[in-house]
């Protein structure tokens, strides 16, 4: 799904102070799209967004919102409205009396504004608590006001600064799928801000991932969860078991765990280099037995098991004290002896693994 | 809900604060509205714009008095130079400070026909402090007598006739001083014998030094004007050097057992005098006040006065007093008997209080400070 | 994982110096806040304070203060007893005032953190707070009555066949008033510091066997020291510069500075050597001040 | 149990300790307001008879009327200027950081330390030099430097209650800086510019010794009431204590009734 940026950042740099916030980011979102950034605290991706928003001003480089050049437009001129972590709902106004805020500050009628601010309730089904308090809101409630009043303008794009992260699981998903329905319902663009996987991966067209400053990778949930393209990614998702040594030259990797085969897709590394290659939790396999020649394997000891749903993970420890983690289904985890300190082989198939950068 | 809500409470309260502040209003600007007299400000001790002084000649002459009471004449000083010129238009002061008053110009010249000098005793035709170089800047308008006054259950009035009841073993802690050098120095400078008690030279001095220092151990307390009323009335201390009849002629009014005797040492006296401020804008009204506070019923009136009563100059006005009130005049000594207080003053048993004559003013100042902190 | 993102991400951006700031730093609207008061401290708070510096260099002749440079009022002033008898002493009262009043405090506001119930504690707070409307001067005033010799506190003692006591006119009284004075303060601030204190913290103490009067010594006041400090330290700057209870309540003896300002003022419009004095005194209090605050967050900074 | 007994005994201890310590807090305000009906003009045990003649001694003094109207004037002024000064300090720390900013701070918040003695010694000093002592505007130029501090810091607390990102959310929804300002910064701290306007209030009726130096003919009550401790020890200053007394508790507690009642609404529920 391409088509024309609504928002391009053209060499971002931020800095506070000696602080770097931001490293030289390059980045287009389309018109219309989810778009996802993610990463762990500190790695720029709120100060991305608030970039975005006009508040905070990029040290470099060019910010565009629909082809003009913005960085110089304070955020009150910029339509660029966004749904804050804390919420930020104004507690000394009503439900509607919030809803209309933008409307009001953009001059808009006080019969036009009340009209369309009750729409969006309509829109959210909040309107029965148009005079409430805030304060006198549930959790799910409030989000919906903060989503209202952002969207009152009806603007292009709409920023998203972890808004989910105070609601309960529950809620969390029902609103998630809320968000996911008005962003198609509306065509609009969502430039959504996380650190859950969960989320970013269920709603997002693409996500982008950052650490440190830096975009480490762009692309759709199934591209970077099947093939993460860096060892940040690949830990940060934390799906993968890694393993890290030196190439021979001629299709292996020797790791303090053992020699594997590398995978065949052409980019061999050379002799001596550096190498981390991975392989899904769920693409590795366990057995009791030595597996076939088809498979490479690590032998290692049981330390763990955490159940999630359907299947359940089993974390190993390897002889030179790494981690491993395995995904089965119940049925095939009922055939193995699952016990603390049991010794049994992680496999996997030499063509199901891939390289990743050590940045 | 929500903001409406604040915004009522907020109607409301600033509501309230501006009915608050307009009942409390009220009486004054209605007060000013209908009347609307001309407003005459007086620098003075406390009671000299009182309403039993001023009352007959605001009404006669559509005036009203705004005061403004000093604690002594230094901060009197310290008020005149502090304000702008012109800022009062009547002041009274006390003798010793009128020459200060003139050499720094703060007061207009008054011209002497304007008054009925001739109406004074002759001892106060021609005060010291009121003529510089044969101009007229200050009119003394009463006066009083310094001595020991004294709580009368503790002390008889035989007890009482001697500075040295002061060091008296049974009043230990009990001796009260009014907070002051010069009253207080020039009482023992009497004691010592000095003939006139601030004109001594440095052994005298030093004398009288000694003498105050060997009194520090009696002393409970260095008190203001409102701290000498209240420490004698109810008996904290029982014997005050410093003052006299202006203390305790209140308190007498009002019942407390106390009176101040003249000892045989002598007693000192204090005059208070009126002088019209430099720069007033209105001083012809504060002439006409001068010549009302010194004519024999404006005299009558300072006599009485409730916050503290005098001696008055003129002796016509001594006669409308033994008219008016024939007990107070007696009280006093205002009577034409024997023994009255232009007597004793020709007896030469009172003396003028002044400012030191052979020492600086910030010396004896300074041993003041240094006996209190002792 | 990041356990509380919400935590981490306000703390980097308040380390960061990162609040809801913008681009342009000086602009109209900012000055229009900033400025006011800054230009009114400076005018009418600075420049009197700068003023009373040049003046403590001028010379008085006749009652009347001329200007000049002159270092005579301070080498007169620093060259007498008195000036320095009663530093001491003031500095004396001023502390043992904070002590006192710190020591009595406590216990009371102690009681009202830990012992009452919420309503119970508004409603103490509240009353504490009603003396900050009564004038000083009044409650000063209405403390002679009962200190006096034949006041009200005398009258019990003679109803029940006890001597009098001498009170008025006393240190004791002057102390009385700066507890009048300073005492509510003194309270409200103890309170707020004691109400921030985790109760758990206590719990546990009791918990590790530390007895009921050593859980005070050793958790509650180590916890509380930056508020229990700074209201020794109000207690103290009140005291210190208070001429109301010295006079009203102590009978004007012995001779504090604030009573030695008033007296020299009173006397020949020595107002360069009040000026000494002055400066004297806050120098004092702002050396007193940044001692105490140095020791109220001493080991709280990293 | 012996133990049990004597933490109960502590508790009592305490409570009763509490008690007292109301008792001094109180005991000068009851005796004001009691002797303010005593026919004496000096105060003594045992009382004299039951009157109200200081009551009128003091409505009927012009002198006292005009004291007040200044005190009224001085102090609403005073409290409007200095929390509207406090608010932009506080406001100016809660979200600048500068150069200097610890010596603006000093600036903004060390004028109550100073004894009030030197403050008002310094004041008319200066002031006379320009020529602005002995007005009303003197009074009121001196009360704004040390009341805006205390406007500060009741601003500053507010704010700091405040989620940061509330203002940001304005700006981001349109609303200028001075619309920020005026729809979302001044709501959220009304309640604490009601507090500061009440508090800036109280500390100028009740200051006299700045007021005294520097007022001249413009005395305000309180310089009234030093003038009666001064000159003349008269029961009009109970009178007058317990009038101001009642006024300004009867504001503070309608002041506190209304805020309360505003936050006295059901809290959230999930």
């Amino acid at each position: 799904m391409q088509s024309e940026p609504l928002v391009t950042f053209n060499g971002v740099i931020k800095k506070f102070g000696a602080f770097v916030a931001v490293q030289k980011l390059d980045l287009e979102i389309h018109k219309g799209e989810f778009l996802a950034i993610m990463g762990s605290s500190g790695c720029g991706k709120t100060t991305t967004l608030r970039m975005l928003a006009g508040l905070d001003a990029p040290t470099e480089g060019e910010i565009r919102l629909s082809g003009k050049p913005i960085n110089d437009l304070p955020t009150w001129q910029r339509d660029t409205p966004m749904v804050w972590q804390s919420l930020a709902l104004f507690p000394f106004l009503n439900v509607i009396e919030n809803v209309e805020f933008a409307l009001k500050m953009r001059g808009v009628g006080a019969k036009e504004r009340r009209t369309r601010a009750e729409n969006w309730l309509e829109r959210m089904q909040i309107s029965e608590f148009a005079t409430r308090n805030i304060a006198q809101l549930s959790g799910g409630q409030r989000q919906r006001v903060a989503l209202a009043r952002s969207l009152v303008v009806e603007p292009e794009i709409l920023l998203l600064d972890e808004p989910l992260s105070a609601l309960d699981a529950h809620l969390k998903v029902r609103m998630q799928s809320v968000l996911q329905g008005l962003q198609r319902e509306l065509g609009i663009t969502f430039v959504y801000v996380t650190h859950s996987q969960s989320e970013a991966f269920s709603m997002a067209d693409r996500v982008v991932i950052m650490s440190k400053g830096i975009v480490e990778q762009v692309g759709t949930a199934q591209e970077i969860y099947r093939a993460p393209k860096t060892r940040f990614v690949a830990e940060f998702l934390g799906s993968s078991n890694i393993f890290s040594g030196k190439s021979d030259g001629n299709g292996m990797l020797a790791t303090p765990v053992g020699k594997f085969r590398l995978p065949q897709d052409g980019t061999s590394p050379q002799k001596g280099r550096s190498t981390t290659m991975v392989v899904l939790d769920t693409r590795s396999h366990l057995s009791v037995e030595e597996p076939g020649s088809e498979f490479d394997f690590v032998h290692a000891k049981i330390i763990g098991e955490e159940f999630t749903g359907a299947t359940a993970t089993i974390y190993l420890e390897a002889e030179d004290g790494s981690e491993l983690r395995v995904q089965k289904d119940h049925d095939t985890l009922a055939a193995l002896p699952i016990d603390v300190g049991q010794p049994l082989y992680v496999s996997w198939r030499p063509n199901e693994t891939h390289l990743v950068s050590d940045a | 809900m929500t903001k409406s809500n604040i915004l009522q409470s907020g109607l409301t309260r600033r509501a309230l604060l501006a009915t608050g502040a307009a009942t409390l209003a009220t009486p004054m600007f209605s007060r000013r509205a209908f009347a609307a007299p001309t407003e005459l400000t007086m620098l003075a001790w406390y009671g000299h714009a009182e309403p039993d002084i001023v009352a007959e000649f605001e009404a006669e002459n559509n005036v009203k008095f705004v005061p403004k009471y000093y604690t002594g004449g230094d901060n009197m000083l310290g008020l005149i130079s502090q304000s702008p010129v012109g800022t009062f238009d009547v002041i009274l002061s006390d003798a010793e400070y009128v020459q200060a008053l003139q050499q720094a110009g703060y007061v207009e010249e008054l011209t002497a026909s304007d008054y009925e000098i001739d109406d004074y005793y002759p001892e106060f035709q021609n005060f010291p402090g009121n003529w510089s170089d044969g101009k007229l800047f200050s009119l003394v308008t009463r006066f009083g007598f310094l001595g020991v006054a004294y709580n009368t259950d503790a002390l008889t009035e035989a007890e009482a006739s001697t500075y040295n009841v002061f060091w008296d073993e049974k009043l230990k802690g009990k001796v009260g001083h009014f907070d002051w050098h010069l009253p207080n120095l020039g009482q023992i400078s009497q004691l010592n014998g000095n003939a006139n008690p601030y004109d001594i030279d440095a052994a005298a001095w030093q004398a009288v030094k000694d003498k105050t220092m060997s009194l520090r151990p009696q002393i409970g307390g260095f008190f203001d004007y409102g701290g000498t009323f209240s420490s004698l009335n109810d008996g904290q201390m029982l014997a005050f050097a410093g003052i006299g009849d202006w203390i305790t002629g209140v308190l007498e009014k009002n019942g407390a057992k106390v009176r101040s005797a003249i000892p045989e040492e002598g007693g000192l006296q204090w005059s208070e005098c009126f002088s019209i401020g430099k720069g007033s804008a209105k001083a012809e009204l504060a002439k006409k006040w001068i010549q009302y506070i010194t004519s024999a019923k404006g005299q009558a009136k300072s006599a009485q006065m409730a916050a503290y009563p005098a001696l008055i100059p003129n002796q016509k006005g001594w006669d409308v007093l033994n008219v008016e009130n024939p007990a107070e005049a007696k009280r006093q000594g205002m009577t034409k008997d024997a023994g009255n207080v232009i007597e004793m003053i020709r007896a030469g048993r009172i003396k003028n209080r002044q400012w030191p004559v052979q020492q600086s003013l910030e010396e004896w100042n300074d041993f003041w400070s240094e006996y209190k902190g002792s | 994982m990041p356990a509380d993102p919400y935590f981490k991400k306000t703390s980097t951006r308040k380390m960061l110096g990162e609040c809801p700031k913008m681009r342009k730093r000086i602009s109209l609207y900012s000055l229009t806040f900033s400025l006011p008061l800054f230009i009114w401290q400076v005018v009418f708070f600075v420049f009197p304070l700068a003023f009373l510096v040049a003046l403590s260099f001028w010379t008085v002749k006749n009652f009347r203060m001329q200007p000049d440079f002159d270092t005579i009022n301070w080498v007169t002033m620093y060259g007498r007893s008195i000036f320095w008898q009663s530093y001491g002493l003031t500095f004396a009262m001023a502390a043992a005032a904070s002590v006192i009043t710190s020591i009595l405090a406590f216990p009371c506001s102690f009681a009202i953190a830990f012992k009452l119930g919420p309503k119970a504690r508004q409603l103490a707070i509240f009353m504490m707070v009603i003396p900050f409307f009564t004038s000083y001067l009044v409650r000063v005033y209405s403390w002679q009555i009962f200190l006096s010799d034949n006041g009200i506190i005398n009258g019990f003692l003679a109803l029940v066949g006890l001597e009098k006591i001498a009170m008025l006119n006393t240190v004791f009284a002057t102390m009385i008033g700066y507890l009048t004075l300073c005492f509510p303060l003194v309270v409200l601030l103890q309170l707020f510091s004691l109400m921030f204190i985790d109760r758990t913290l206590i719990e546990a103490a009791h918990n590790l066997r530390c007895g009921r009067l050593r859980t005070v010594f050793e958790v509650v006041i180590p916890s509380a020291r930056v508020g229990l400090v700074i209201a020794a330290l109000f207690c103290f700057i009140l005291s210190f510069g208070d001429f109301v209870s010295p006079i009203y309540l102590g009978g004007g003896d012995p001779t504090t500075l604030s009573i030695l300002i008033t007296d020299t003022t009173k006397s020949g419009q020595q107002w360069p050597r009040a000026a000494v004095i002055a400066l004297t005194m806050i120098g004092t209090l702002l050396a007193v001040a940044f001692a105490a605050i140095r020791f109220a967050y001493k080991g709280r900074e990293q | 149990m012996n133990d049990f007994n004597r933490s109960r005994f502590i508790e009592i201890g305490l409570r009763f300790y509490v008690v007292l310590s109301f008792a001094f807090v109180f005991a000068p305000i009851a005796a004001s307001f009691i002797f303010s009906f005593n026919s004496d003009r000096f105060p003594s045990i045992p009382l004299g008879a039951f009157s109200t003649e200081w009551y009128r001694a003091v409505a009927n003094d012009p002198l006292v009327w005009d004291g007040l109207g200044n005190t009224l004037f001085v102090g609403i002024i005073v409290s409007v200027v200095s929390t509207a000064l406090g608010f932009g300090a506080a406001y100016t720390d809660f979200r600048y950081r500068f150069f200097g900013k610890p010596v603006y701070m000093a600036l903004a918040l060390l004028p109550p330390t100073i004894p009030v003695v030197i403050l008002g010694l310094a004041m008319l000093a200066y002031l006379s030099r320009i020529n602005l002592s002995g007005q009303s505007v003197s009074v009121i130029i001196a009360h704004i430097v040390i009341c805006s501090p205390f406007a500060m810091a009741i601003s500053r607390l507010r704010l700091s209650q405040m989620d940061p990102d509330l203002e940001a959310a304005a700006w981001n929804l349109g609303a200028s800086e001075w619309a920020a300002m005026r729809y979302v910064i001044v709501p959220f701290c009304l309640p604490a510019i009601f507090g500061a306007l009440f508090i800036t209030m109280a500390v100028s009726f009740d200051e006299f010794a700045i007021a005294w130096f520097v007022s001249g003919l413009n005395e305000t009550l309180p310089v009234k009431v030093l003038g009666f401790l001064q000159g003349q020890v008269s029961p009009r200053i109970n009178v007058i204590g317990t009038f101001v007394f009642v006024t300004s508790m009867t504001l503070v507690i309608i002041a506190q009734i209304l805020l309360t009642r505003q936050t006295r609404e059901t809290p959230a529920k999930d």
